[in-house]
């Protein structure tokens, strides 16, 4: 298992033979400040690696979500739909949907690099 | 009390002669006199006030059959933006008065009648209409000015290109700088010419405005003097001369106005009687002007009367129309008996003057 | 001339100086080229009282009927005292739009209440706090439902002509693609709409009652549209709504309309009032202003803005309206007078409306203006007329009436309100009778 | 905080009584009617009026005090505006009525119209937009028909500076346009250079604000014109700060093709707490066959063939027209071009007295507004532009505009309008310094601030997150 992220600030974790997971980064949930709603994909939707799949809002921004996988939706956090605010509290842990499907890693940066990116932020 | 026009201020500026008319006091000339309005008119234009006009409208599903009914012309086939001209008349065939319908819409027509009719016209209507038909009298609403002369088109093309094309048409909301007025290519001295309603707040306006852009066409106001004397030259029938309470319109020699044969026309069979005496037109050969009621003799016996007579300023003659016995139409040397002095006259086909 | 400037010459000669500059250099940083050299070719100012006479003979050459059987778009109501008087308070009027909430409580509750009102007169969850009017309401809500694989809008041809047209404009450069659907006696069938919808269908639009006063039959419409996946979205007066059931009730996803009728004058067609309203599920894509409420550092309720990120100024080009100003002092007065009257009253309005209208069909219909949908119906109709439908204009005109309107050379669509009275339009058939029979 | 209406609801209680039923039943499909009457406030008349008379004290309008809300223009509403638009002749004519029974109304709109186009220096103007936002849209549909018109349909984009109206984009983004954004130079104007890098045959567009957002006239305009004229584009022109230029330049002169204006802020027309608003469009001849239906120019509906169609029903929100006809008016010639003198020395006086107290954005004269930044007195305080607004809240003055232009940190848009007399200004200059103490020497008090509204700051998340948007009956 491992976790890479987009530039754009979705995480996604990668793991043999289960779907991908995928969320939004600390710095993500940081920039947008208080988080109010999440606007999620619907199951059985079509994602590309690259674009957009949904949306998330703070009080202050509606920032569009990139997908960093590309296939087909099989699970939606229906958590989020009441308790948006789970992305501001443990960014890691709340995963936003599962995808199954296919992804270019070649795309992505590892945990690491991405880490060190932030940092230029 | 005489009733004044909303021109009556413009008038006195322009130092006219005012006289009551009609119950309206209006001008029977301006400084220049009627010789000069006359030749106005039809050398180049003449601005005349008639907003003492009667302006009825009559609307309804029925509005068509009572025109039909009251009215000796037929209005079946008056098509929408069209003029027809005709006698309002009795059972008994007898001219109530002499009118313009004009069809403004379906089911909606327009009917302007003399000033002095106006009351009788619209009681004789209100009196007069079956089913589904109403007529409403708008004559306070309306003032309407009376742009008459070959130059007219002229002049108005300085002010819109929405001039009604043929005569006896018209054009509804036409905006003369900001009037909005109804163009009617109509006239009542024998030239082109157009008959232009507005509202009667805004005929000074309108007034002022026309002559402010024909006046280097050589526009200027005539008074009531020229109208008579144009529309004499044109054998054109007043109400109260040529036709009245007594005469029908076949008598007047209106029978292209008169239609017989059209369904539940009310003087129809009245009007299908032989006429008793019938209009002619007359040149004075003696000197001398033949005036309204002077009698007319034929052999020294007096066989009818003068209507209307004058000195035509265009034809340099007096002229006049007036009644004869029926039988006597064919003659052509009558009498006219003008004050004890009996002046030879002839038999003229009418109009005197075309242009 | 008015002149609403304080500063005297003393002050303003402080100032300059203050500032180190002279007068003349103010505008310095314009191009001389670019000046106006001339003054504006307007007139010279005038004194309130010369202003006032003339805006009075202006208002007097617009004629003002004593009795009014039009609507279309635009009713002529009774508006209570109270609601002129109270919505015209200086405070309300002169306010901006409430940026700071802790000084703009009144405005944001006024609106709030508004909202609220117009929820439990449609049934839904949310409303904003309106836009410009019925017909940009109802375009603005097509935005709403587009999809990104649905983007087909059907629009019954029933809905007003003014509406439909703004709705093409809104969409003449924009991704959703306008069918319009052909009703037949009055009211759209089923076997139209089932024909149209498709899995690119993203919603049908009716009006109900519609342009023609006709009732839809809304619930089926609704089920077979749902059953395609799109979304409903109603047109209603909100003043009906307080007699008929609620377009929540019937199905829709989104009421909007022309909310005029409450307590706003016809004013020659504007300002007027145009309310959305939505369910939980659409409500953050409800375009414009929107109050919520929440709680203050102290735990006091108060109310707020709400949901703004959607709005222009953050999301810019992202948005999918520009809405900024709305009409919320129109939104204001409609609230006074829907306090006002009360939940009875309100019905009670439209009640006579409905009655009265039923009546005064019938007293048509025995004088030949023939009803010409023989369904249900609220407080506006349809007739033919055995005249010019112009030629019934002008003639009741006389009578100081304003006759329904004319919509085709024949044909007349009737209004009738609380404003006229039972013994009023039995006036009106007497009139009618001239000429008719 | 006060009550609900709903709250001060009773049951049975009513309020206007209506005439009793004259005309018979009528029953209506059980289908169609409502089961239950809607649960709305039953109240009295009396309850109705001090419900919304406790509401207006908590509202705050520019005739309770000073508003300097940049951008806005929140000038002196004149009462007489009220006067007229209350007037029977305009309030009770329905808007179908035959045009020959509303020539009054017919007459106002074209004179205003008319007025418009000599104010701005453009050809022929619309009055059915119905605000700023609703005038965007229409002139860039206009732009839109008038290159589809000569098939040139290359064009899909339209340049915003940076420092534009959010309305801007947004409008742009309704009517179909892709939108590039340019940079705006130091001062707030277009940077020509990355204009030009920008410019080519697939602009439609490039909307400006003249004066910029900065309160600055962009002495470029001409050059920005050419340019962008050459490129076969259009100049669009957003009326929000036209209240600094009348009767000294026109947007027709500058070489604009299309302008809205905003009623309500240059001339004079309520706010009514967010509209009802006027946004009329103008245009050049070129662009004039594609007006809105529903446009009146000469006392006739313009019938143009090539319309863009309407953009509302009707002609617009007639009573606001009326009230900015009236302005017209009485101010004439002489007084619009005395109001937007005065409005331009006010903010340069105040300007003035506060260049040495905050950081201008841009030092040197303004036009008819100006903006500080705060960002220095944040780093040393912690004190932000939203703090030192809601401290002026207690001192019963309106706040400037807040974090607006985008390219200014802590922004704050200071626009007195020419109805503010040196005294109010003095004493919001008086305020405003204060408070800057304040921050440095009691940070604390000004984060709490406001102390004497009725409620205290909101909470903004709570609002968004769980939306609360009506009074659960």
């Amino acid at each position: 298992m491992k976790r890479l992220y987009a530039k754009t600030h979705e995480w996604v974790i990668v793991e043999e033979g289960k779907d991908f997971v995928v969320g939004i980064s600390d710095y993500a949930q940081i920039a947008l400040g208080d988080i109010v709603f999440v606007n999620v994909p619907s199951l059985g939707d079509k994602v590309t690696q690259g674009e957009s799949f949904g949306d998330v809002e703070s009080v202050k921004a509606v920032s569009d979500l990139i997908s960093p996988v590309s296939g087909k939706v099989v699970a939606v956090n229906d958590a989020l739909l009441n308790a948006p605010e789970l992305l501001n509290s443990d960014p890691l842990n709340t995963w936003i949907m599962k995808v199954s499907g296919s992804v270019n890693e070649a795309e992505l940066l590892d945990e690491a690099t991405y880490l060190a990116l932030d940092k230029d932020h | 009390m005489d009733k004044k026009t909303p021109l009556y201020e413009t008038h006195t500026d322009l130092n006219a002669t005012m006289v009551p008319f009609a119950g309206y006091l209006m001008p029977v000339q301006y400084p220049q006199g009627i010789l000069f309005e006359h030749r106005s008119v039809r050398e180049k234009a003449g601005l005349f006030d008639v907003s003492h006009m009667g302006e009825l409208h009559l609307i309804g599903k029925d509005a068509l059959r009572n025109l039909n009914t009251l009215i000796s012309n037929d209005f079946t086939d008056l098509a929408l933006g069209k003029i027809r001209y005709g006698v309002l008349v009795r059972k008994d065939g007898t001219a109530v008065d002499d009118l313009l319908v004009y069809h403004i819409d379906e089911d909606d027509y327009w009917i302007v009648v003399n000033a002095s009719n106006t009351d009788k016209d619209f009681e004789y209507f209100t009196n007069n209409l079956s089913g589904g038909a109403v007529i409403h009298n708008e004559s306070d609403d309306w003032g309407q000015v009376a742009l008459q002369g070959p130059l007219s088109e002229k002049i108005l093309r300085k002010l819109t290109d929405k001039i009604p094309e043929a005569y006896y048409s018209f054009i509804q909301e036409v905006d003369l700088s900001g009037i909005s007025c109804l163009v009617s290519r109509t006239g009542y001295t024998g030239e082109d010419g157009f008959e232009i309603y507005c509202a009667s707040d805004k005929v000074t306006h309108l007034w002022n405005l026309l002559l402010k852009v024909g006046e280097e066409d050589g526009l200027v106001p005539c008074g009531l003097g020229a109208r008579d004397t144009l529309r004499l030259e044109a054998a054109m029938p007043l109400y109260g001369h040529e036709l009245n309470d007594t005469t029908t319109p076949l008598e007047a020699g209106l029978k292209m106005f008169t239609k017989l044969e059209k369904e539940n026309f009310i003087a129809q069979e009245a009007l299908s009687q032989p006429v008793l005496k019938r209009r002619i037109g007359l040149t004075v050969i003696d000197r001398g002007i033949a005036r309204e009621h002077c009698p007319i003799l034929f052999n020294g016996e007096v066989v009818g009367e003068v209507s209307s007579g004058t000195m035509s300023p265009t034809l340099g003659k007096a002229i006049a129309m007036g009644y004869i016995k029926a039988e006597l139409f064919n003659e052509t040397e009558f009498t006219i008996d003008v004050r004890g002095r009996l002046l030879k006259a002839e038999r003229t086909k009418m109009p005197f003057y075309k242009k | 001339m008015a002149s609403y400037l304080l500063n005297t010459n003393a002050q303003e000669a402080e100032m300059l100086k203050a500032i180190g500059i002279e007068k003349k250099d103010l505008f310095n940083s314009i191009p001389s080229k670019l000046k106006l050299k001339r003054p504006i070719d307007l007139p010279q100012g005038l004194t309130e009282m010369e202003v006032l006479a003339k805006m009075s003979a202006l208002a007097q050459l617009n004629k003002v009927y004593s009795i009014i059987l039009r609507g279309a778009g635009s009713e002529h109501h009774f508006i209570p005292s109270v609601v002129k008087q109270l919505s015209s308070r200086e405070e309300f009027v002169s306010a901006y739009t409430p940026y700071q909430a802790e000084f703009s409580q009144g405005i944001l509750q006024s609106i709030f209440e508004y909202q609220s009102d117009i929820c439990e007169l449609t049934g839904m969850d949310g409303a904003n706090a309106s836009v410009y009017d019925g017909a940009t309401a109802a375009a603005e809500a097509i935005q709403m439902v587009l999809e990104r694989t649905r983007k087909e809008i059907l629009i019954a041809d029933s809905v007003s002509p003014e509406v439909i047209e703004t709705i093409m404009t809104y969409t003449s450069c924009s991704e959703a693609s306008i069918t319009i659907l052909k009703t037949k006696g009055g009211i759209l069938h089923e076997d139209v709409l089932k024909k149209h919808l498709s899995e690119n269908t993203a919603a049908l639009m009716i009006a109900n009652p519609n342009y023609y006063g006709c009732l839809e039959k809304v619930d089926e419409l609704s089920r077979f549209t749902h059953e395609a996946g799109a979304k409903l979205i109603v047109y209603a007066n909100p003043l009906t709504l307080a007699y008929l059931k609620s377009p929540r009730a019937c199905g829709a996803d989104i009421a909007v309309g022309e909310a005029q009728a409450l307590g706003l004058s016809m004013a020659f067609g504007g300002p007027y009032l145009g309310y959305m309203a939505t369910t939980n599920e659409l409500i953050r894509r409800l375009p414009g202003r929107i109050v919520g409420q929440t709680l203050d550092t102290e735990g006091k309720r108060a109310f707020v803005l709400t949901l703004q990120a959607r709005e222009q100024h953050i999301r810019r080009e992202k948005a999918t309206s520009s809405l900024c100003s709305n009409q919320a002092l129109c939104a204001l007065t409609a609230s006074v007078y829907v306090a006002a009257m009360g939940p009875v009253g309100l019905k009670e309005v439209a009640e006579h409306g409905l009655r009265r209208a039923h009546y005064f069909q019938k007293e048509l219909e025995k004088i030949g203006f023939k009803l010409k949908y023989e369904v249900p119906f609220f407080n506006e109709f349809v007739t033919t007329s055995p005249l010019a439908a112009k030629a019934v204009e002008r003639h009741l005109s006389k009578y100081d009436i304003l006759s329904g309107l004319s919509i085709a050379s024949h044909e007349i669509l009737w209004c009738v309100t609380e404003t006229t009275s039972k013994a009023q339009l039995d006036e009106v058939i007497s009139y009618l009778k001239e000429v008719t029979q | 905080m006060s009550k609900l209406i709903f709250e001060r609801s009773v049951k049975n209680r009513r309020g206007i009584t209506l005439p009793e039923f004259d005309c018979p039943e009528v029953v209506l499909d059980y289908e169609t009617t409502r089961a239950s009457s809607p649960r709305l406030a039953q109240v009295a008349e009396v309850d109705v009026v001090r419900h919304y008379m406790e509401l207006s004290r908590f509202a705050f309008g520019v005739d309770n005090g000073f508003y300097p809300l940049g951008s806005c223009t929140m000038k002196y509403n004149p009462k007489l505006n009220e006067t007229t638009a209350s007037l029977e002749g305009f309030n009770s004519i329905h808007p179908t009525q035959d045009p020959s029974t509303v020539k009054g109304a017919m007459s106002l709109l074209s004179n205003l119209g008319a007025s418009l186009c000599e104010i701005t220096g453009m050809d022929g103007f619309t009055l059915q937009p119905s605000a700023g936002a609703h005038g965007e849209f229409t002139g860039l549909l206009l732009i839109h028909a008038y290159h589809s018109d000569r098939k040139d349909l290359k064009r899909t984009k339209v340049i915003v500076p940076d420092s534009a109206h959010g309305t801007n984009p947004a409008s742009a983004n309704m009517a179909g346009y892709s939108i590039i954004n340019v940079p705006s130079n130091p001062l707030g104007g277009v940077d020509v250079e990355a204009l030009k890098a920008v410019l080519n045959d697939e602009v439609a567009a490039l909307m400006l604000t003249n004066p910029n957002t900065l309160g600055l006239f962009d002495p470029n305009i001409e050059e920005i014109a050419a340019l962008v004229h050459k490129a076969g584009g259009l100049l669009y022109y957003d009326g929000a700060n036209l209240n600094a230029i009348m009767g000294e330049v026109r947007p027709g002169d500058m070489g604009f093709d299309v302008v809205h204006l905003n009623l309500h802020k240059t001339f004079s027309t309520p706010h009514g707490g967010g509209g009802p608003g006027s946004g009329p469009v103008g245009v050049k001849k070129h662009l004039m066959p594609y007006l809105p239906k529903g446009t009146i120019i000469d006392e006739h509906f313009v019938e143009n063939t090539k319309t863009i169609g309407r953009v509302r029903s009707y002609y617009g929100n007639f009573l606001v027209n009326v009230r900015a006809y009236t302005y017209i008016l009485s101010l004439g010639s002489n007084g619009l071009k005395e109001a937007s003198e005065m409005a331009v020395l006010n903010a340069n006086y105040m300007m003035s007295q506060l260049k040495d107290q905050f950081t201008v954005a841009y030092p040197g004269p303004c036009m008819h507004e100006f903006v500080l930044s705060l960002q220095d007195l944040k780093d040393k305080t912690g004190i932000s532009a939203k703090d030192i607004c809601k401290g002026l809240l207690d001192y019963k003055v309106h706040p400037p505009t807040m974090y607006f232009p985008l390219i200014v940190h802590e922004a704050l848009m200071i626009e007195p309008t020419e109805t503010e007399s040196k005294e109010t200004m003095d004493e919001f200059i008086k305020i405003l310094i204060d408070l800057k103490e304040k921050a440095s020497t009691d940070p604390d008090y000004l984060k709490n601030a406001p102390y004497t509204t009725p409620i205290k700051r909101v909470d903004d998340v709570l609002a968004a997150r769980h939306p609360v948007l009506k009074y659960e009956m």
